[in-house]
């Protein structure tokens, strides 16, 4: 199945995309998707922050279970005002 | 009132939106960015939101204020994009029947915007560029040698 | 910027007057005509003030508020005559480079003000008139038979 | 030796006039004057709220001497705001 992962800000950068599809596979988590793209993207795999995990415009958890057509980001630390 | 734009920010748009002949009171809140920041110099700052969550973010948190205060109105609207020495990249304007409130209201939304909405900010400095973060973590190095991820700001 | 004018005020006028480089937060308290008090129907105030010794006050107050708080300017423009339900009686605007002194410095000026500025406030309701009066006091009954000396306020 | 009066909110009301101009003695204190005023304008005498004393623009105790043209204000409680 498909997800969409959006990208912003520092991971933006580092990613080099700010928005890309990802075919995953069943049951797999908002958590284990995280690591799969550091594998997928090397530039990410120094980021050591403390990421939150939004899905569909909404904070979840990292045990969250992905379904089709999920819109993902991982979100880095806000800093607006 | 719950926005996320590229244009400059119209205060007065905030307060005829709050303005009610229940309220006794109105407290506006502008973040303007400040031309130092932690020793450097800065040029500029550049925000980027993940829009239609931010939206979503800043409408949660004006319910939760209505829950917890007695005000009438809430305005919100962030900036994105460059936003220069002076200019404001936010602004918050709470209206209440008595000012206790619209001033504990505005208060809560600008730290809750620092601490959940998804938005950052990118300082511009003499000597290179940082992205700003807030929440605690460890520092990450993009684009420029002194540059790192930092838990200041040069808006307040 | 400390002023006691007749005209209506221009909040613009004060945030652009408290603008600064260094700072990276404005704080601002609108003071407006709210349309009931004490279960009285209100229709409108009317302000008087001492005019000179009101600037000399609101002076002395901003002096204090820039020892007490790390601000960097502040303005504050009072109305006199009469101010109809929604609109503003008082501005303050208050710049500083953290929020926190901008909040903190803002919400002093208007206790200030209400304390010990010489401005005064008749209240004009349906049914009658009567001069609020912040500090205690014995009632004075004034210009028609329901009417005293009051300790709240149809603005906050 | 004269003093100036100026009468403000409920007291300008009551007094019937927004300033006047007085004729007192030597060492008459602020407090004092008060005293002869509620003589002078009946309408002043009922007034028992707690009233503040300004000189030349300034709060002055009750027992601040008088001088030659001070501009003197019995302060109602302020409602400003």
């Amino acid at each position: 199945m498909k997800v969409k992962i959006k990208f912003f800000a520092m991971l933006r950068e580092r990613a080099g995309a700010g928005e890309i599809t990802k075919e995953i596979r069943e049951g797999m988590t908002v958590g284990e998707l995280w690591r799969v793209l550091r594998r997928d993207y090397p530039r990410l795999a120094p980021v050591e922050m403390r990421l939150l995990y939004a899905v569909n415009q909404d904070y979840v958890a990292a045990d969250y279970v992905l379904k089709e057509q999920d819109e993902v980001v991982f979100v880095p630390p806000v800093s607006g005002g | 009132m719950f926005r996320v734009t590229r244009d400059a920010i119209d205060l007065q748009e905030l307060v005829d939106f709050v303005t009610d002949p229940e309220a006794g009171a109105i407290v506006t809140f502008i973040g303007t960015t400040r031309n130092n920041n932690e020793g450097r110099r800065v040029i500029a700052l550049d925000y980027e939101a993940y829009p239609e969550m931010a939206e979503k973010e800043l409408t949660r948190l004006g319910e939760e204020a209505k829950k917890r205060w007695n005000i009438q109105r809430m305005a919100i609207v962030h900036r994105i994009g460059p936003v220069q020495i002076t200019e404001p990249s936010v602004m918050i304007a709470v209206s209440a029947a008595h000012r206790a409130d619209a001033f504990e209201a505005c208060r809560f939304a600008i730290e809750e915007i620092k601490r959940s909405v998804p938005i950052w900010k990118k300082e511009l400095f003499e000597g290179g560029e940082v992205w700003i973060g807030t929440q605690s973590g460890q520092p990450l190095n993009v684009n420029c040698s002194s540059s790192s991820s930092r838990s200041n700001s040069s808006t307040d």
